[in-house]
């Protein structure tokens, strides 16, 4: 589905990823970990063609697709979920939703209806402008407006970060949802425990550099593992 | 009792409806090396720009030394002595690097309307420059430009740039963003070498580095300050882990 | 990387390109007895004039990256300071000129005060409505010609003597305002107050946050460039002894950031250099065709698509000397 | 001062709004999307009234004239975008300034080359000509009550199109976000493209409708260009409604304010200064609108962004 293939990436002259590896099967759902500033957002950035890598390879479904520009990267089945939401401000909560709107593979699993139905809550303020939400309802709109791309894959970047541990647990049943449903999700997120849960396979990124990678089961099972990488 | 060298007096920010900063509060005695982590979107560089004047509070006060500078702008402060980093380098990549300090001395010293004379041969600006440059180790490259400095000088530099602004009190955003490890350790021990002198307060997410130089830790979360106290106290705190670690009941 | 000496034996190869340009406007009226003189001598002046306007505005353009677009206002109350004043018969130039000199501060002072609230887009926006706001100023005044211009008695006296009557007189007279003008310019550029503005174009933030308050230095730039810019209008208008609202067109506000770019901006030589380029072109390009325009406006689009740094930058690329 | 003269110079304040609004509203959004200032604009309107005059030449008809001005004045802003804008676009303000600078000299000079120095003059259609009676007193002609008309309606069907579809909906989340709009799947070149070519086309038709009115001549746009560039800052950069109201604003204020100022003036001072001071200061009224609205809100009435 994506494979990414010695990725590196820079800011002006301050390298950022050193060679990054990943795969995302079909229906599989890997977790990108690490603590902040190890260079996840930019690998997300990187593979959606928004920062051009220096080096390596980004497939899609076995295209290349490397340094294409982001919009025929999305259009290749990738549905972005930013850092920081993103939502559009002057759109009202349904526009948000409707504007980038597509199915570029058969038909839609992914309409209005049945994103309401995931996010009730979106329903109650389809009226409301973007920027009058709240962080969780925010987060809920992006996750939404990503899927009514109908991607292959959800690529969600830090989507609970700064959200209230309720607002959170209901994120994370969307995707656990999401997966059921046999959506493909590359998810970058701290709260390992959570993610565990349902996650395939974990990809822990250390300064630009795959550190480790294995199952749910292998990375439980090694408590060293989270208080070297992970934790405080 | 003397009065915090920085106090925070319940500062507010929202962008729409969506709040950043939440009620903070926070004093720090005068040469406290405070640092201040969370989560991505915490507000924590929101917090920053609201101490330092880059943005305005929606509600609350910041104090210097016990005088309310909250309506002052950005160079005002920086007269105060509360004088700032930046996440992302911010350097004048034009200018050599001496040059670089040297502003920060000429900002700081005398007036800047002088239209006549060469300010790059200045032995009383360059002088005080030299010495902030050789502090944080960049002697020997003063005359390169800042531009082809390596990343690591380029923070380092940023920091020369600081320290010639004369702070009382520094506030530091993420100094060790982009760094590598080497780079990381040079610019550890430099921090390490400006404890005590003046009151710091960092932003970082490097944790050996926090837990390394700290004497006080705050945790910011939701835009909220959930927990504050040495760096021990914060580490075993159970709503620490639980609100930014997320383990969930433990 | 030292910077050399100022006057070690470096001097005449750093300062090669300015000494020569000057030693070249000194000969021009000697050149000129050759023939065709008068011609020469006031198609050279008017270069000249319009490079003191062009330096003025290197100054905020080219060093401070502020890009104003309604710089040639400043031409037109210039000029219009001598006109007005002689209508009313004031026609010495120690009473015209600092009346020129302070009205242009002045209108520099509250346009830009007002302008550079705003950054970017906006600015160039704004700078462009002030001029276009003095254009109409001008065309309004039906007492002093209105659209048509008004024709001047003369050049002005000094002393209530007629010192510049002479062309040539003149001439060496603008040939010392300009070498004056550029050496304001070049002690302004290095001097503490050049290096905050220069600071602000490369990273205001940073200036910012060092303690610096960038709207009051950016304010004090855009007024002394403004002044300077009205002596090259009180200039203008004793040359032509004439002064119309069709000095202070937008377009002509456009021509002279043609010439500062032209020239390469930043370099206050290739200021005046761009200026001599743009006038020259249009001179030799209008004798071939009154449609000079059709070439010149592609050669426009050409030169920002494929040359960068302008004349000066190809100058120094084939000449290999740098220039800080 | 006469409530007749009020009323017909309101009209005529009112359609200068109108051609204000037509320029603007492409321009704003091209300012808005691609954060690229566009000097060549008022050249489209001035490309407009000549290509209305001469396809009003050719076909002996007004209205064949318009309907074959309309797409011409469109596939001559994509030709333009094709080969020179689109190379332009990250490239910084100065250089985008000067390239269309050069434009605009090139342009009005090869109008001159093609269609003469002389002005051209265009017919008022039959249709439309003669005056109508509004009421007792007010005579206004036709023509201009269908230039407000027509371009009223398509300010109404503009603001439909910006506020009711998918296009409009991505054009104003290009706006405030153009990376993340590419990042969902949109080609954010194309969208300009369109946008880019729907605005030149809407500052040829305000072109083309005055051309009976006005005399069709070189550089008749670059006038106008300014002042659209005020209603642009005043409206706020990216915002059709801030266009549309600032446009309106501006042609009533310029409009009125050269009419009434000195009569107003009049009654403060006596007649011969009121009238001069008067002549004086209703040019600058406009711009004087502009920096005081600025200085309250430097983003305009209507900011895209945050």
């Amino acid at each position: 589905m994506l494979e990414v293939e010695g990725l590196e990436a820079a800011y002006g002259d301050s390298q950022i990823l050193f060679g990054v590896d990943l795969a995302v099967g079909q229906g599989e759902v890997v977790t990108l970990l690490g603590r902040n500033g190890m260079g996840k957002t930019t690998t997300i950035k990187s593979i959606m063609g928004l920062l051009k890598p220096r080096a390596g390879r980004v497939r899609v479904e076995g295209r290349d697709l490397t340094g294409a520009p982001p919009y025929r990267i999305a259009r290749g089945g990738l549905g972005l979920v930013p850092e920081g939401r993103q939502v559009f401000p002057t759109l009202s909560v349904e526009e948000n939703l409707v504007a980038t709107a597509a199915s570029r593979f058969g038909k839609a699993r992914w309409t209005l209806e049945t994103v309401y139905a995931l996010f009730p809550r979106l329903k109650e303020r389809q009226r409301n402008m973007g920027n009058q939400l709240s962080g969780g309802e925010q987060q809920m709109l992006a996750i939404g407006r990503a899927l009514m791309t109908n991607p292959k894959l959800v690529i969600l970047d830090e989507a609970t970060e700064g959200l209230a541990p309720l607002i959170r647990q209901e994120i994370w049943d969307c995707l656990k949802q999401l997966k059921r449903e046999g959506e493909a999700i590359l998810v970058i997120d701290k709260n390992v425990d959570a993610l565990a849960g349902f996650a395939d396979r974990h990809v822990i990124l250390e300064k630009g550099k795959v550190v480790w990678r294995g199952d749910s089961a292998a990375l439980m099972a090694d408590p060293v593992l989270k208080d070297r990488y992970l934790h405080v | 009792m003397a009065e915090p060298a920085l106090e925070l007096r319940d500062l507010n920010k929202a962008y729409g409806a969506l709040t950043v900063t939440d009620h903070v509060s926070l004093a720090l005695p005068d040469g406290e090396f405070h640092a201040i982590i969370g989560p991505n979107g915490a507000g924590k560089t929101t917090l920053i720009h609201q101490i330092s004047g880059v943005v305005p509070s929606d509600s609350g006060s910041v104090w210097l030394g016990g005088r309310d500078v909250t309506g002052l702008s950005l160079p005002e402060r920086v007269h105060r002595g509360l004088v700032r980093s930046f996440q992302i380098t911010s350097i004048l990549p034009g200018f050599s690097a001496l040059e670089n300090v040297a502003l920060a001395v000429q900002a700081r010293e005398g007036s800047s309307f002088r239209f006549f004379g060469r300010a790059r041969e200045e032995a009383r600006l360059n002088d005080q420059a030299i010495e902030a440059l050789e502090e944080v180790g960049l002697g020997k490259r003063a005359g390169i430009r800042a531009g082809l400095l390596s990343h690591g000088e380029k923070r380092q530099l940023e920091i020369a740039i600081a320290l010639a602004a004369r702070p009382r009190v520094l506030l530091l955003d993420e100094p060790l963003a982009g760094t590598g490890p080497e780079e990381s350790a040079v610019l550890i021990a430099l921090m390490q070498r400006l404890r005590g002198r003046m009151t710091i307060l960092l932003i970082e997410h490097d944790m050996e580095a926090v837990f390394a130089l700290a004497e006080r830790v705050s945790v910011l979360v939701y835009g909220r300050i959930i927990a504050s106290g040495t760096p021990a106290a914060v580490r075993d705190d159970p709503d620490v882990r639980t609100a930014y670690l997320g383990e969930e009941g433990g | 990387m030292t910077m050399p000496p100022e006057n070690g034996p470096g001097f005449l190869k750093r300062e090669a390109v300015p000494v020569l340009l000057f030693a070249l406007l000194a000969l021009v009226p000697f050149a000129a007895v050759l023939g065709a003189e008068s011609y020469l001598l006031s198609l050279v002046t008017r270069v000249m004039i319009f490079a003191i306007a062009a330096l003025s505005l290197d100054l905020i353009l080219g060093y401070g990256a502020l890009v104003s677009f309604g710089h040639a206002a400043f031409l037109g109350l210039g000029g219009y300071a001598v006109g007005i004043l002689s209508a009313h018969g004031q026609t010495d130039a120690l009473v015209q000129l600092p009346v020129a000199l302070a009205v242009s501060a002045l209108f520099a002072l509250i346009t830009g005060a007002l302008s550079l609230r705003t950054k970017g887009v906006y600015f160039i926006m704004i700078t462009l409505a002030f001029g276009q706001m003095a254009f109409f100023l001008a065309v309004s005044l039906a007492a002093y010609g209105g659209d048509d211009g008004m024709t001047l008695p003369g050049r002005s006296r000094l002393f209530g003597m007629e010192l510049i009557k002479n062309d040539r007189a003149f001439y060496y007279a603008v040939l010392l305002a300009l070498l004056g003008a550029y050496g304001l310019c070049r002690s302004i550029v290095v001097s503490r107050f050049g290096r905050v503005i220069r600071g602000a174009r490369e990273n205001p933030q940073r200036m910012a946050a060092i303690g610096f308050p960038l709207f009051r230095y950016q304010l004090v730039g855009y007024v002394i460039a403004g002044t300077l810019c009205g002596l090259a209008g009180f200039l203008l208008a004793n040359q032509a002894e004439f002064v119309s609202p069709a000095y202070m067109t937008w377009q002509r506000s456009g021509e002279l950031i043609v010439m500062v770019v032209l020239g390469g901006l930043g370099t206050l030589h290739g200021a005046i250099i761009g200026a001599a380029a743009f006038l020259l072109l249009e001179e030799w390009l209008s004798g071939f065709t009154e449609h000079w325009k059709m070439i010149f406006g592609p050669f426009l689009v050409l030169v920002v698509l494929f040359a960068r740094g302008g004349l000066m930058g190809a100058i120094r690329r084939i000449g290999g000397g740098g220039h800080g | 001062m006469s409530m007749t003269l009020l009323y017909v110079q309101t009209l005529n304040g009112l359609q200068l709004g109108v051609l204000l609004f037509l320029i603007a509203a492409g321009l704003t959004l091209v300012f808005g999307v691609m954060d690229f200032i566009n000097l060549a604009h008022g050249v489209q309107y001035m490309i407009g009234a000549y290509l209305a005059a001469m396809f009003t030449a050719l076909t002996g008809n007004f209205f064949y004239g318009l309907a074959l001005a309309l797409p011409s004045a469109l596939a001559f802003g994509l030709l333009l975008e094709f080969l020179i804008f689109r190379h332009l676009y990250d490239r910084d303000h100065l250089d985008q300034v000067l390239a269309t600078f050069g434009i605009i000299l090139f342009l009005n000079q090869a109008v001159k080359v093609v269609w003469g120095a002389a002005p051209l003059s265009v017919p008022i259609p039959e249709a439309l000509s003669g005056s109508i009676r509004l009421m007792d007193g007010l005579l206004y002609p036709v023509y201009r009550l269908a230039i407000i008309g027509s371009g009223l309606a398509i300010a109404v069907l503009l603001g439909v199109l910006v506020s009711r579809t998918r296009i409009g909906m991505l054009v104003r989340a290009g706006a405030s976000n153009a990376p993340m709009v590419s990042a969902l799947g949109v080609d954010i070149g194309k969208l300009f493209m369109v946008v880019f070519g729907f605005g030149a086309m809407l500052a040829g038709f305000a072109g083309a409708m005055v051309a009976p009115i006005l005399s069709v001549e070189p550089g008749m746009g670059d006038n106008l260009l300014i002042l659209t560039f005020v209603v642009i800052v005043i409206g706020g950069i990216g915002s059709v409604r801030g266009a549309f109201i600032a446009a309106i604003l501006v042609g009533l204020v310029d409009t009125l304010g050269r009419v009434f100022g000195p009569q107003v003036l009049r009654a403060l001072m006596d007649p011969s200064a009121a009238s001069q001071v008067g002549r004086a200061l209703a040019p600058m009224l406009t711009y004087i609108l502009m920096a005081a609205i600025l200085f309250f809100r430097p983003g305009g009435l209507f900011p895209a962004k945050k």
